[in-house]
């Protein structure tokens, strides 16, 4: 049986609700309609009263989760785009990041951010937040790649005790599949080798991923054997896996969709050369997203974030260096 | 204050009554009948710009989403009508396309953007409804409900700022764009700086797939003009001709310094949130009674003899033409080219970095 | 809805009367006195304690800002007093000292956290008036002010979810804090869910420096209740009876499914915003007449025969004594030591990282 | 005559609107009552009209200062501490960050963020942001550590047809003092050597600058020169500047008051490993705040930000390697 990422997303939410009554849904149009993605399809005839229309109020439905869940509740919220999270901002990384720190009290949320570039969504519905989230203390955050991981770590996610920003990419939502849900998985916090290589080390997450398998393959028909780690949580980072595949390869390229001032890339780099230095032959790269608002048309678009493509060339400068 | 309360006291008076106009109620019969015709004009040519959008977004023509005006024509028209173009400020939202025309947005910007044109006003950058020119009174929307008003305020107190005084800002919003804190702080601002302002709330009785009842619980939306101190307003947002006397009214008494003015207009969206959606969750019911302001407003056309069928007929044949015609060039447009992109968001290009 | 519908109504008819009690207008004479003494004794201490607050911050002895509610006691005691402790939820903001008292919050708390007792409940990694104990029904309020409504609401889904029908949520909220726009989304949320929400706006006509005026334009923030379709109060916040007789009316409306409530109260903050403010920016003839609820209550204690002189004596200095008790006994408790902590802020602690 | 960093400051919005009428000042208590930290004194008396007090409402704030930008004048909003930015954040990244990018039409503003730690503060009055800011295209993000940045760099941010991000230090303030005002200073995105030294690179700016020369003086009783380089401005960042210390030294600490995951210290590791690889002689290292929130209580905050004490350890580490 095929199962796309956003069925996956899907079934771990129905699990979810399924195994615990604190658990609930909250989002713009999710109840019967099922959401602007269909995320959550026929889940709220499925579980009554436990999966609630939101008004327009990003900053309350976040205050109301919050309340909910230092009160014995699991919510997860869904963002109709991660972009609209700007408006639960204050709630996020000032109530919910600072509250188990602050009281002792646990505060075990989901926000879902549906993230990320597609063709023609333009500025306001293409973002991928995941490196601002990670700044603030208290928050976990995870940018799931792959259907397992989705459905796997959003599972994960509603049993954590912390507020927890899942970023899914819209990239993926239908075209990703994958046969069948695993039943075991790494846990949060653990990156994962997507690709076995010994001339580079590609540290990337999320629709990325995909991406950057492509450029390795590519790069496979030059003779050069590509390792592609693929992060899943950038906060947690697992900074352990990343050295030990640049200890295999001597050199580093990482990749994200987001704005490429500071953020993941520059995380992940920052870590590797302070505990890593020796083990790098080639300076670290990295290659992001332009340092523009993200493009409405797909010309634009396309030049804008990374591509196979344009991921290809950096693992050859990376390479030949 | 004075003013203000005034107003505010014939809001409470009367919160939920609807104007329906007649001949009879309406200041000058000739006047409103002018702007009744050059009205329904705007709407018929708006809703023919929207059919080919929604049949060029079919055929694939069109990336990203659309998203259409149909059945709010008549509310949107009579807004941007009873401003004064080239002076006055109109911060559209997305079912704005008759009210956009009616301000003096030139129907090619529409198609540009939509179609990608390098030579509209978003260049490519932004797309179909995150369009406008702020230098000509019309501010770009950002997708975020309810961020646009505030902006209107700050353009209107540019204006105080340079002592032009009998400046009207509007902006457009919906029942479901009301409960965004931004709408809240906005209100609020121009209530306290007593801004001529006019915000218009399309009540179509769904924000996307939610109804009413899961978006306020108030029996109005004008029932919250009160509470900022406003004046506030009803109107059947299908008829377009008390649309046209009660925002002539509320942009008026803006003007003559009556403070902000809310304007509710109830009505329902005939078509999908965007061309994506079929409105399922819309009762067949409600789909079955619901009017359509264009084909009232065609009538009366007729009822108030403004035109003859024939003459109706030829305006619906025009246009089509123009609307086939500018689609014909549009299309013919350069579509941007990343290499002669600049890439800098910034006007002080010489502060740009070349990160990546 | 009908219910809200109702009280709205109610609320409309009447929005600006301000309640002022008489035995005659109070339920039951006795039980009204009761509950009177026990608020004045609430206050007495409230008031005890924060002038010796005040004294430590003058020598020095407090890190950080002091926020007092010096004039608001009346109307934050009837609120906490209105709730049922280890029932209901109380989320206090910056001058609730009183209603943190009356609503179960143990002096020691807030001498504690004042002073940065690693054994208070925020262990010296939160001061001042930012702290709670959720666990037993006080959120910790965070400064972001209108943040903790849609919290509480939060809190009352969560019961409801649990089964638990019949408690009440009640949140503070200064005149300043209804501009936020989260004020407006929490209020809305409420109205649409039919949350059991008391919220409880203490206008004291200031925002720190800012009055009334530069703030807001209704004539009495009531006035926003209609527009959210939920019930209004009125009440003189310096009348502890009427402020009982309110609170008692809206708390028990709210458990009795009449959905949110809005209880505006008038008064005047009679110290700083801060104490290292000296409230230069309220006018002299407004400070001159500035009454003192603490002082009316003392009056109408022995008006109504509740106290002799003597015993009001005793009262004032056990809880003098009181106080200085526990000062002494938290000056000698242990400050936080940094080699202690752990440095995370996740309840997950396993999935905390060393960076730096 | 002696000037005080916020004094500076003050002078700066009293020339901004002699020069220019565009000019105007927006914020909650800054008119006659001169401002929580008494930034504006005085100039709603000078400037009548012109400095104008708001309603507790950031993100109206923001889109009212932004309307009038794009309408020809030029705000000043002060946010009455920067962690009430997380209100205005959608309206300065999403409204303001894209605005000239998406119509051409510039939005030239300055948001004053009084930023910082100081004794006692706690979560919400003690953030620095400047991290998040920089993220996102279209901001100009500034970090004075001087009382004659402070002065001068303002004074140009209101010239500058961007939006600008002005972080202020609430620590420096009133301690900060100088002997009168620059007539002329390095431009905005020019780095200054603010020591110099041959043994290590200490990248810097804002609050955290004094901590670090207060450090290097220690170093230099161990006969250890040190460079120390203050930013100015976090974005742009002039990395010539800082590649050219390294040139020198072959070693880097960056020093930054911010939370530690990404952010500043992060973006100037990742700019001078991928572009200087070869000039490193030791692993570059970072010092942040501690991955939580601010601590109320001084004991707790001394030991949460860095400091001259602990940068000092960090320098002896390096120089050591
Ligand atoms: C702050 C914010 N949250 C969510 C969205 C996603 N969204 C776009 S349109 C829409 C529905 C708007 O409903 P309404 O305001 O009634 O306007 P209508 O579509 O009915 O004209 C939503 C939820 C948004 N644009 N902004
Ligand atoms: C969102 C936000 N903006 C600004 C502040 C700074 N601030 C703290 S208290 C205060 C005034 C509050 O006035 P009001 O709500 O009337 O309460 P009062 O102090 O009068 O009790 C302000 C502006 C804040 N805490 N939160
Ligand atoms: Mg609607
Ligand atoms: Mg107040």
């Amino acid at each position: 049986m095929s199962i796309t990422y956003l069925e996956a997303i899907r079934e771990a939410m129905r699990q979810a609700l399924t195994q615990d009554d604190a658990v609930f849904l909250y989002g713009q149009d999710i109840g019967s309609f099922g959401g602007a993605f269909k995320a959550t399809k026929n889940l709220a005839n499925e579980f009554p009263g436990r999966v609630l229309d939101a008004p327009i109020s990003e900053d309350a439905m976040l205050g109301m989760a919050i309340g909910a869940a230092i009160d014995g509740m699991r919510p997860i919220v869904e963002m109709q785009f991660a972009d609209f999270s700007s408006i639960a901002f204050n709630q996020i990384v000032n109530q919910a990041a600072t509250h188990f720190w602050r009281t002792g009290v646990p505060c075990p949320l989901v926000v879902r951010l549906p993230s990320g570039g597609t063709s023609g969504s333009g500025p306001f519905h293409s973002q991928s937040l995941e490196s601002i989230y990670a700044h603030f203390p208290g928050l976990i955050v995870l940018t799931p790649a792959t259907v397992g991981d989705a459905y796997s770590m959003l599972l994960e996610a509603v049993k954590l005790n912390d507020p927890v920003i899942f970023c899914e990419h819209k990239f993926l939502y239908y075209h990703l599949k994958a046969d069948g849900l695993p039943t075991e998985n790494l846990p949060i916090g653990k990156a994962r080798i997507a690709r076995h290589g010994k001339h580079a080390t590609l540290v990337t997450y999320s629709a990325m991923l995909h991406e950057s398998l492509r450029a390795a393959d590519e790069l496979a028909q030059d003779g050069y054997e590509i390792e592609v780690v693929d992060l899943r949580s950038v906060k947690p980072l697992d900074t352990d896996t990343v050295l030990a595949s640049v200890a295999r390869t001597g050199r580093l390229l990482v990749v994200g969709e987001s704005f490429p001032w500071g953020g993941v890339s520059a995380e992940v780099i920052s870590r590797v050369v302070t505990d890593g230095f020796h083990l790098l032959d080639a300076p670290p790269q990295r290659l992001n997203s332009k340092d523009t608002p993200i493009p409405y048309h797909p010309n634009l678009w396309g030049t804008h974030r990374p591509t196979a493509n344009t991921i290809s060339q950096e693992l050859r400068r990376l390479v030949g260096f | 204050m004075r003013l203000v309360k005034a107003t505010v006291a014939r809001s409470l008076a009367r919160p939920i009554t609807k104007m329906t106009s007649t001949i009879a109620n309406s200041p000058s019969g000739t006047d409103l009948d002018e702007r009744f015709a050059q009205g329904f004009k705007w709407m018929l040519l708006s809703r023919t710009l929207e059919e080919k959008i929604s049949s060029l977004y079919g055929a694939g023509k069109i990336v990203g989403g659309v998203y259409l005006g149909k059945g709010q024509e008549a509310f949107s028209t009579a807004l941007a009508m009873s401003l004064q173009r080239g002076k006055d400020v109109f911060a559209p939202l997305i079912r704005d396309q008759a009210g956009r025309m009616a301000f003096g947005e030139d129907m090619i910007d529409t198609l540009r953007t939509y179609l990608g044109s390098v030579l509209g006003p978003m260049r490519g950058r932004d797309g179909n409804i995150h369009r406008g020119r702020p230098d000509r009174g019309m501010p770009a929307m950002i997708s975020h409900l309810g961020a646009m008003i505030s902006v209107v305020c700050g353009m209107l107190m540019a204006r105080r700022f340079r002592g032009l005084t009998d400046v009207v800002g509007a902006s457009s919003i919906g029942d479901g764009g009301t409960s965004t804190g931004a709408f809240h702080e906005a209100l609020n601002l121009a209530a306290v700086e007593k801004l001529p302002l006019v915000v218009a709330v399309a009540n179509n009785q769904f924000a996307y797939s939610t109804p009413n009842d899961r978006q306020f619980a108030c029996r109005d939306l004008v029932e919250k003009a009160a509470g900022y101190g406003i004046a506030g307003h009803s109107v059947d947002g299908l008829d377009l001709a008390a649309c046209l006397e009660v925002f002539g009214q509320a942009v008026a008494q803006a003007r003559n310094g009556g403070g902000p003015q809310l304007v509710v207009g109830s009505m329902l969206r005939l078509c999908g949130h965007g061309e994506h959606d079929d409105a399922s969750y819309v009762p067949a019911e409600l789909k079955a009674s619901a009017q359509d302001c264009l084909k009232r407003a065609r009538e009366q056309m007729l009822a108030r003899n403004l035109a003859t069928p024939q003459q109706l007929e030829v305006m619906e044949a025009e246009a089509y033409e123009v609307v086939q015609a500018t689609v014909i060039q549009v299309q013919n447009e350069p579509t941007p080219n990343p290499a002669q992109e600049t890439w800098t968001p910034l006007a002080s290009s010489w502060l740009m970095e070349g990160i990546a």
